[in-house]
C-alpha cells in the first residue's frame, strides 16, 4: 500500500513541476519565444495523439481520419471566434461571410472583458468537439462495420472528402473556401495550453480507467470474447470512435488557436500519419508515451534539430547537413522504432508504472511479450 | 460537356496508369493482407530513377536500369520492413508500411532538394502527339492500355501456370497451410513484391512520359487512387484491379467533364466507401469468413 | 420434471452445401449438467455457436427459459439449396438473430475451446470486465466516477468470485501468464461473473492431463453446487463426461444419434459405432 | 531497462531544451547593446519555404538574398560597420509550420525578416513577428491581407488585386479575348485570390469567365483543357504553382489548345518556360522583373550561380534569373536601407524607419504606402519563347 502511494505522489510531483515550469516559462520568456511555441504545439499534438491512441491503441480500431476531425474542430473554432469587426477583411471574397457573431465577444458582453473571451473560446472549442463527435457518429454508421484495414482506408477517404467540402467555393461564406481564416484570439501562453490539455487528457485517462475503458481494451484484446461476455461491439466501438473524435476536434480547435491561421490544406493525410507515428513511437496503449513523444517530436522537429537542415548541428558543420536531412533522420528513427522497438518508448505503461518497484515492472514488461 | 470522346480517351489513359499500380497493391494484399502504403512511393522513386538514368545513359540502358533498381527497391522494402513483422499483428505491418512511405518521401526529398525533377529525355516515339478520331493526344495514351493488357495477360499466365505462381495462389488462400505444405513463403512473398515493383516501374515510365516532372509527392495521389481501384475491383483479384482502375479513371475524367472537378478526388473516395459498405469484397473479390 | 432452461428445436446449420448440424433438438433443465458429445467434426461447436449467436442457424429455434431467442428458416438462395428437414416449420414466424452479447445478457455465458482471455489484462480485470455487462452507469457517470458504489460492489463481487475459484493469489498476474489449468478456471470464473443462468463450456478439458482433468471435474461439480448452475458442456474426455453429466446427447455428422443418462449412452451401439468406426459390411 | 534508459534520455533532452531556451533568452536581452560597441554582426532573418509545394520558389527567392549578401556583406549602421548574416529558416510552405519557424527566427535575434514566398504562411508568421515587434519585408507574397492585418509587415511586390486586374486588362484589351477560363488549385489561397480579382476585372470589362478548381496532387489536366475548349475560351488563366504550371502547359500542348495560357508571377520560373520549349503553346505571364532589365545584376548573379553548385541546383540546374530571385535581391537591399536609416540594429528602430525607406532596385522603385505595400503601378508581361526556351519581354502593363 505504501509503495502505491509513493508512485502516485511522484507522478503528481512531476505533473506539478511541469505546470510550474510552464508558468515560469510564460513569465520569463516573451510570448513569441520558440520554447513557448514548441510547448504549445506539443500540447496540441499530445491531445490529438492521445485521442488517436484511445481509438487505435485502447480500442484497437485502426482509424486514419484524425486530420479530417481536426479540420472540423479547427474550422469551428476559427469561424466562431473571429471578431465581428474583422470578418469583412477575413472573408474578403465572400462579403464578410454569413456568420456574424463571435463567441468571445458575445460572452464578454455579460461576463466582462477578462472572463468573457475565455469562456467564449472554451465554448467554441467544445462546440467544435461536439460537431466533430456528431460527424463521427454519422461516419461511424457505415464504416465501423468494416474490419481493420478497410476501416483505415475508409476513414482516410472520409477525411479527404471533408477537406474537399471545406475548400468548396460554394460554402465560402461559411468556410472562406480555400482562403485562410485568421484574426481570431488565442487563449494564452504555455501554461494555459498545459492546463487545458491536461484537463482533457485527464478526462481521457479517467475514461480509460473506468469500466468503459476496460471494455474498450477487452474489444482490442479479443473481440469475440468481448462480445461473448456481453459487451455490445457496435455500441462500444461507436462510443470510442465518437469520444476519440470529440477530442480530436477539440485538439483541432487548439491547433487553430496555436497556428493563428486555419487553412483546410494543412489537414492532409500526412498529418494523420505524423500523429499515428507519434503514437506508435510513444507506445500504442500508453497515454504517457504519446505525450512524451509529442514533446520530443515537436521540440526536435521545430527547434532542436533545425541545425541538421542548415549546415551546423551541435557545433559540427558538414555538407550533408542540408535541407531535408532533419526529416530524413526523423523518419529513419521512426522506422527503427517501428521495426526494433515495437512497443515504443513506453510500451503500454504509464508514468506511475515507472516508479513501481523494478522487479514487478520488469516482470510485467517481460510477460507482455 | 463537349463531345464525350476526349474525356473517354483521357479516362482510358489515366485508368491504364492506375491499373499498373493497382496490380501491385492487389498482389501484396492478396498475400500479406497488407495495404502497402509505400507502393505509391516506389512508383515515384521509379520515376526519379528514370529521370536520372535517362539523363546520363542511352535509352536502351536506362529502361532496364529503371526496372532493375525499382524491383530491387521493392525487394529490399519487403525484406527490411515487412519480413521482420510477419508474426506481428496486422496493425503493426500497416504502420510499418506508412513509416516506409514517410521514409521514402523524406529521403527522396533530401536527395532531390525538394525540387521537382524535370523529365528531360522522355522515351521517344510514345511521347509524340497523334490524332485519334480527330482528337489530339500523346501516343502513350494509346500505348498504355495495350501494354497494360499484355502485361496482365502475362501475369495471369505466370500466376496460373508457373510453380512460383502456384505458390502465390496457395499462400493467398491459406498462409499457414501453404507453409506446412513446404512452400517457401519468403521467396513467394519476395516474388510478389518483385512483380508488383516491376509493374510499378513500367507504370512510372509510361506515366511520367506524359508529365514534365517528377515531384516527391507524385506518387501519393496515383497510389491512393490505384488502391481505391484495387478495392473497387475486389482486392486480391487481378482482373478486378484492372477493371476497377479503368472505371475509376474514366469516371474521374467524366466528373471533371461535367464541371464537378472540385469533387473529383472526393468522388473516388466516396465510391470507395460505398463499395466497402455495400459489397466489401468488391466487384470480383472472394468472400472470406472468420473462424471462431 | 423441473423447469426447462434451454430448448433447441430442429436446429439446422448449412454452410453452402454442407450440413454441419442437422435437425438437432435437445433440452436442458434447471440444475442439470448436460453434455454434448460426438466424434471430431460432428458439429458440436457449430451447434454451440448457433446457440450463442455467433452463427445464424439456417433453420430452427432456440428457446431460453421458455421464450424463443434465436429463430430462422431458409431464406433467399438457401431456400433452394436447403437440404435439412422442417423447412416450413418456422417460416411464418419472425426471424430472431441477436448478437452474442444480447444472448449473454439474457443469462447464458460461455467459454471457448481455444482459451480466449484478454491477454493484456490481469486476472482480476478479466473477471471485472465481464461485470461491465451488468453496469447501470453510462459513459459519463463512469468517466467522472459517479458510479463509485457500483464499481466498489463489482470489485467486491469479483474478489469473492476469485476466492471461490481459488485464483485470489494470482489476481494481479497477467491472465496469459497463468498455467493452462488456471486459465481454464479463469475463463469459467469470467463467464460466471456475468451471473448466468446457464453456463456453456466448450471442451473445458481440452489439452489437459488426467490430473488436471480430475481437478476440473471436481471444479465443475462444485460450480454447479455453489452457484446452483445449469451447465451445458461439449467434451471429448469421456471420464469427465461420464463422471459429472446427468444426461448426454451424442451427435455424429450433425445428427443426433443418441441421448440419455451416461449408463444408457455407454451401452448404446450407435454411439460405440460412431466412436470406434464401423466396418462397411458389418 | 531499455525503456528506463530511453526515458532518462528523453528527460535529458527536455532539460537540454530548457537550458538552451534559457540561455538564448539571456543573450537576447544583452547582445544588442554589446554589438553596438564592437560593430559586430547584424542578422537578417529569411523566412522562406525550402520544402513543400513552394520549396522551389522559396529557394529561388533565397538565392537573390544570398547573392545580395555576397555582393554586399556589410552594412554601416550608426557609424559602425556590421557584418550581415542571413538566418535562413524553413517554414515548410504550410501555415501550421509558420509560427514555430517564425519563433525560431525570433530566437536567433534577427533585426528584420525577409519573406515569405506564399501569402498563407506569411500571415501565419506575421502574427509572431507582430508579437515580437520585429519588422518583416514581404518579397513576393501578394495577398492584400499580409500587410493590411499586420502592422509590422511591409512588402516590395505588387498585390493580387493589381496583378489580377493587369492580367484581365491584358487579356481583354491586348489579346482581344472575351471568354476566359480559370483554373486554380483547390485549397490554395493564392490561386483562388488571383482568380477572384481576375474574374471581377474581366467581367467588369464585359468578358465572360468560367472558373474551375482542381484538387491538390492532380497530374492530368487534359480534361480541364478540354473543358476550356468546350467553353470556347480564348485564354486559360491558371495562377498555380510551378509544378502544376508545367503540367498545364503539357496538357494544353497535347490537346492543341489554340488560345493563350495566362500565368501569374509563380510561372516566372525557368522550369515552366523550359517545359514550353518546343511546344505549340502561347504562354504569357505577369511578373516583377525581366531578365535583361539590369545587365550588371544579371551578369553578376549568373556568374555567382555558375560558380556555386548548390545555388545552381536550387535554381533548377541552370543560370536563368527568375523574378523572385531579383525580388529577393531587392528585398535584401531594402532591408539594408532600413537598417541604415534606423541607425541601430534594434528591431523597433528598424520598424520605425521602414515607412520612410526609398530604394531603387533592379525591379524598379521601392517605396511603401501607409499600409506597408509597395507603391507599384506596373507589371512586366513576358511571353515564353518556345524556340529558345526563355522568356521574351512583351510590355509593361498598368491597371489603366
Amino acid at each position: 500500500m505504501k509503495t502505491i502511494k509513493r508512485e502516485y505522489l511522484l507522478t503528481a510531483l512531476i505533473l506539478l513541476a511541469v505546470l510550474v515550469g510552464a508558468f515560469v516559462l510564460d513569465a520569463s520568456l516573451p510570448s513569441y519565444h520558440i520554447a513557448i511555441k514548441v510547448v504549445k504545439k506539443a500540447c496540441v499534438y499530445s491531445l490529438v495523439a492521445v485521442s488517436m491512441n484511445l481509438l487505435n491503441g485502447f480500442t484497437g480500431l485502426f482509424s486514419l481520419g484524425q486530420a479530417g476531425f481536426m479540420l472540423l474542430g479547427a474550422y469551428s473554432y476559427a469561424i466562431l471566434c473571429i471578431p465581428v469587426a474583422k470578418r469583412a477583411g477575413v472573408y474578403q471574397y465572400f462579403d464578410g461571410g454569413i456568420v456574424q457573431f463571435s463567441l468571445p465577444e458575445f460572452f464578454s458582453g455579460f461576463l466582462g472583458g477578462t472572463v468573457g473571451p475565455v469562456v467564449g473560446m472554451l465554448c467554441a472549442l467544445l462546440f467544435g468537439g461536439l460537431l466533430t463527435a456528431l460527424c463521427a457518429y454519422l461516419i461511424g454508421l457505415p464504416v465501423l462495420r468494416l474490419k481493420s484495414d478497410y476501416l483505415a482506408i475508409a476513414t482516410l477517404g472520409f477525411a479527404e472528402i471533408l477537406r474537399a467540402f471545406f475548400q468548396w467555393n460554394a460554402l465560402g461564406p461559411l468556410t472562406n473556401g480555400s482562403n485562410l481564416l485568421k484574426n481570431y484570439p488565442d487563449i494564452g501562453g504555455a501554461a494555459a495550453y498545459i492546463l487545458l490539455v491536461g484537463v482533457f487528457i485527464a478526462v481521457i485517462l479517467l475514461l480509460v480507467n473506468s469500466t468503459y475503458g476496460r471494455a474498450f481494451m477487452a474489444i482490442r484484446d479479443d473481440e469475440v470474447a468481448a462480445e461473448a461476455m456481453g459487451i455490445n461491439l457496435a455500441h462500444h466501438k461507436r462510443m470510442a470512435f465518437i469520444i476519440s473524435s470529440f477530442f480530436a476536434g477539440v485538439g483541432g480547435g487548439m491547433l487553430a488557436m496555436y497556428m493563428g491561421t486555419v487553412q483546410a490544406l494543412s489537414f492532409k493525410s500526412a498529418m494523420t500519419y505524423e500523429i499515428l507515428l507519434v503514437v506508435v513511437m510513444g507506445g500504442i496503449g500508453s497515454i504517457t508515451g504519446s505525450i512524451i513523444t509529442s514533446f520530443l517530436y515537436i521540440a526536435g522537429l521545430e527547434w532542436l534539430l533545425r541545425g541538421l537542415d542548415s549546415g551546423t548541428f551541435l557545433g559540427i558543420s558538414s555538407p550533408i547537413f542540408k535541407n531535408g536531412f532533419r526529416m530524413a533522420i526523423v523518419s529513419v528513427i521512426i522506422m527503427v522504432v517501428v521495426l526494433f522497438f515495437r512497443k515504443g518508448i513506453m510500451g503500454d505503461r504509464e508514468l506511475p508504472d515507472l516508479f513501481r518497484p523494478r522487479k514487478k515492472a520488469a516482470k510485467k514488461g517481460g510477460e507482455a511479450k | 460537356m463537349q463531345g464525350l470522346l476526349p474525356y473517354l480517351i483521357n479516362g482510358v489513359s489515366v485508368g491504364g496508369q492506375y491499373a499498373l499500380i493497382a496490380i501491385g497493391y492487389t498482389l501484396v494484399y492478396g498475400i500479406l493482407r497488407l495495404i502497402n502504403f509505400a507502393h505509391g512511393d516506389v512508383f515515384m522513386v521509379a520515376g526519379l530513377i528514370m529521370v536520372y538514368s535517362s539523363a546520363t545513359l542511352p535509352m536502351y540502358l536506362a529502361i532496364p536500369l529503371v526496372l532493375l533498381l525499382t524491383v530491387a527497391l521493392g525487394f529490399v522494402i519487403e525484406r527490411a520492413a515487412y519480413k521482420p513483422l510477419r508474426s506481428a499483428p496486422r496493425m503493426s505491418l500497416m504502420i510499418s508500411a506508412i513509416g516506409v512511405s514517410y521514409l521514402i518521401q523524406n529521403l527522396a526529398f533530401y536527395f532531390t532538394g525538394g525540387l521537382p525533377q524535370p523529365v528531360t529525355n522522355a522515351i521517344p516515339w510514345i511521347s509524340e502527339n497523334v490524332t485519334v478520331f480527330g482528337e489530339s493526344t500523346k501516343r502513350v495514351t494509346l500505348v498504355t492500355p495495350v501494354l497494360t493488357a499484355v502485361l496482365v495477360a502475362a501475369l495471369v499466365y505466370f500466376i496460373n501456370h508457373t510453380k512460383i505462381g502456384m505458390g502465390m495462389r496457395a499462400v493467398s488462400k491459406d498462409f499457414e497451410t501453404a507453409l506446412l505444405m513446404g512452400i517457401k513463403i519468403n521467396s513467394v512473398i519476395s516474388m510478389t513484391f518483385v512483380v508488383g515493383s516491376f509493374l510499378a516501374a513500367v507504370g512510372a515510365m509510361l506515366y511520367f512520359t506524359n508529365y514534365p516532372s517528377v515531384a516527391i509527392t507524385s506518387g501519393g495521389m496515383p497510389g491512393l487512387k490505384a488502391f481505391v481501384a484495387a478495392v473497387f475491383g475486389g482486392i486480391g483479384s487481378i482482373p478486378g484491379a484492372v477493371v476497377g482502375a479503368f472505371l475509376i479513371g474514366i469516371s474521374e475524367e467524366l466528373i471533371k467533364g461535367i464541371g464537378y472537378s472540385t469533387f473529383s478526388d472526393a468522388f473516388t473516395f466516396a465510391l470507395l466507401i460505398v463499395v466497402l459498405c455495400v459489397r466489401p469484397t468488391g466487384l470480383f473479390g472472394e468472400k472470406v469468413t472468420d473462424k471462431v | 420434471m423441473s423447469e426447462n432452461v434451454l430448448k433447441l428445436e430442429n436446429i439446422t446449420m448449412q454452410f453452402g452445401g454442407v450440413v454441419a448440424v442437422d435437425n438437432l433438438s435437445m433440452e436442458i433443465n434447471k440444475g442439470e449438467i448436460v453434455a454434448l458429445i460426438g466424434p471430431n467434426g460432428a458439429g458440436k461447436t457449430t451447434a454451440f455457436n448457433t446457440i450463442t449467436g455467433v452463427y445464424e442457424p439456417t433453420n430452427g429455434q432456440v428457446s431460453f427459459l421458455g421464450s424463443p431467442i434465436v429463430r430462422n428458416h431458409p431464406q433467399g438462395k438457401m431456400k433452394k439449396a436447403y437440404k435439412g428437414a422442417e423447412a416450413e416449420k418456422f417460416a411464418r414466424q419472425p426471424v430472431l438473430n441477436p448478437t452474442p452479447d444480447k444472448i449473454t445478457a439474457l443469462g447464458m455465458a460461455r467459454t471457448f475451446q481455444n482459451i480466449r482471455l484478454w491477454k493484456t489484462q490481469t486476472v482480476f480485470d478479466n473477471v471485472l470486465i465481464a461485470k461491465h455487462m451488468l453496469r447501470t452507469s453510462n459513459v459519463f457517470s463512469a468517466t467522472f466516477r459517479f458510479n463509485r458504489a457500483e464499481e466498489a460492489k463489482q470489485r467486491a463481487e469479483v474478489a469473492a468470485l476469485l476466492e471461490i475459484v481459488g485464483l485470489t493469489d494470482v489476481k494481479d498476474e497477467l491472465a496469459t501468464s497463468l498455467p493452462y489449468g488456471k486459465q481454464r478456471r479463469l475463463e469459467i470464473a469470467r463467464a460466471l461473473a456475468t451471473q448466468p443462468k446457464l453456463l456453456m463450456l466448450d471442451e473445458p478439458a481440452a489439452g489437459m492431463n488426467p490430473q488436471e482433468t480430475d481437478e476440473l471435474t471436481a471444479f465443475i461439480a462444485r460450480v454447479r453446487k455453489d452457484f446452483d448452475m445449469t451447465i451445458l458442456l461439449i467434451e471429448h474426455h469421456m471420464d469427465l463426461v461420464m463422471d459429472i453429466s446427468d444426461r448426454i446427447y451424442v451427435i455424429d455428422f450433425g445428427k443426433l444419434i443418441a441421448s440419455g443418462t451416461p449408463e444408457v449412452i455407454q451401452n448404446d451401439q450407435r454411439v460405440i459405432d460412431a466412436y470406434l468406426g464401423v466396418e462397411e459390411d458389418a | 531497462m531499455k525503456k528506463i534508459l530511453a526515458l532518462v534520455l528523453a528527460l535529458a533532452m527536455v532539460f537540454a531544451l530548457a537550458a538552451c531556451g534559457g540561455k538564448s533568452a539571456d543573450t537576447a536581452s544583452s547582445s544588442a547593446p554589446a554589438a553596438d560597441e564592437s560593430g559586430g554582426v547584424v542578422k537578417i532573418g529569411v523566412f522562406e519555404p525550402q520544402t513543400g509545394d513552394n520549396g522551389a520558389g522559396g529557394k529561388q527567392e533565397i538565392l537573390g538574398m544570398q547573392y545580395a549578401n555576397y555582393v554586399q556583406p556589410t552594412v554601416e549602421i550608426g557609424g559602425k560597420t556590421y557584418e550581415v548574416k542571413l538566418e535562413i529558416v524553413d517554414n515548410r510552405t504550410t501555415a501550421e509550420n509558420g509560427p514555430s519557424a517564425a519563433a525560431e527566427l525570433m530566437n536567433r535575434d534577427v533585426s528584420v525578416v525577409l519573406g515569405s514566398y506564399g501569402s498563407g504562411v506569411s500571415m501565419a508568421g506575421g502574427a509572431v513577428f507582430a508579437e515580437a515587434g520585429v519588422p518583416a519585408i514581404g518579397v513576393t507574397c501578394t495577398n492584400p491581407q499580409v500587410t493590411s492585418d499586420c502592422d509590422v509587415y511591409y512588402r516590395i511586390c505588387f498585390l493580387d488585386p493589381f496583378q489580377g486586374t493587369v492580367l484581365a486588362n491584358y487579356a481583354y484589351n491586348t489579346l482581344g479575348v472575351t471568354s476566359a477560363y480559370t483554373l486554380a488549385m483547390l485549397g490554395s489561397d493564392y490561386d483562388q485570390g488571383l482568380v477572384y480579382y481576375f474574374t471581377e476585372a474581366f467581367k467588369a470589362l464585359g468578358g465572360t469567365v468560367k472558373n474551375e478548381d482542381f484538387p491538390e496532387g492532380s497530374a492530368n489536366f487534359v480534361s480541364y483543357i478540354n473543358n476550356a475548349k468546350a467553353e470556347g475560351a480564348g485564354v486559360i488563366f491558371a495562377p498555380v504553382s510551378t509544378n502544376y504550371a508545367q503540367l498545364i502547359i503539357e496538357a494544353a500542348s497535347a490537346q492543341n489548345f489554340e488560345g493563350t495560357l495566362l500565368g501569374s508571377d509563380t510561372w516566372d520560373n525557368n522550369m515552366v518556360v523550359e517545359s514550353a520549349q518546343g511546344k505549340a503553346v502561347t504562354v504569357d505571364i505577369t511578373t516583377f522583373y525581366q531578365e535583361g532589365g539590369n545587365a550588371e545584376f544579371d551578369s553578376g548573379i549568373k556568374e555567382w550561380i555558375n560558380a556555386n553548385a548548390d545555388a545552381k541546383t536550387n535554381n533548377g540546374g541552370n543560370d536563368m534569373v527568375s523574378a523572385v530571385t531579383a525580388m529577393g535581391y531587392d528585398a535584401y537591399f531594402t532591408a539594408l536601407e532600413a537598417l541604415k536609416a534606423a541607425g541601430s540594429t534594434e528591431p523597433s528602430a528598424v520598424l520605425a524607419a521602414l515607412p520612410g525607406v526609398h530604394y531603387t532596385g533592379v525591379s524598379g522603385e521601392i517605396a511603401f504606402d501607409e499600409i506597408g505595400d509597395a507603391k507599384r503601378d506596373a507589371a512586366y508581361i513576358k511571353t515564353a519563347n518556345t524556340e529558345t526556351g526563355a522568356w521574351d519581354f512583351v510590355t509593361i502593363q498598368g491597371v489603366n
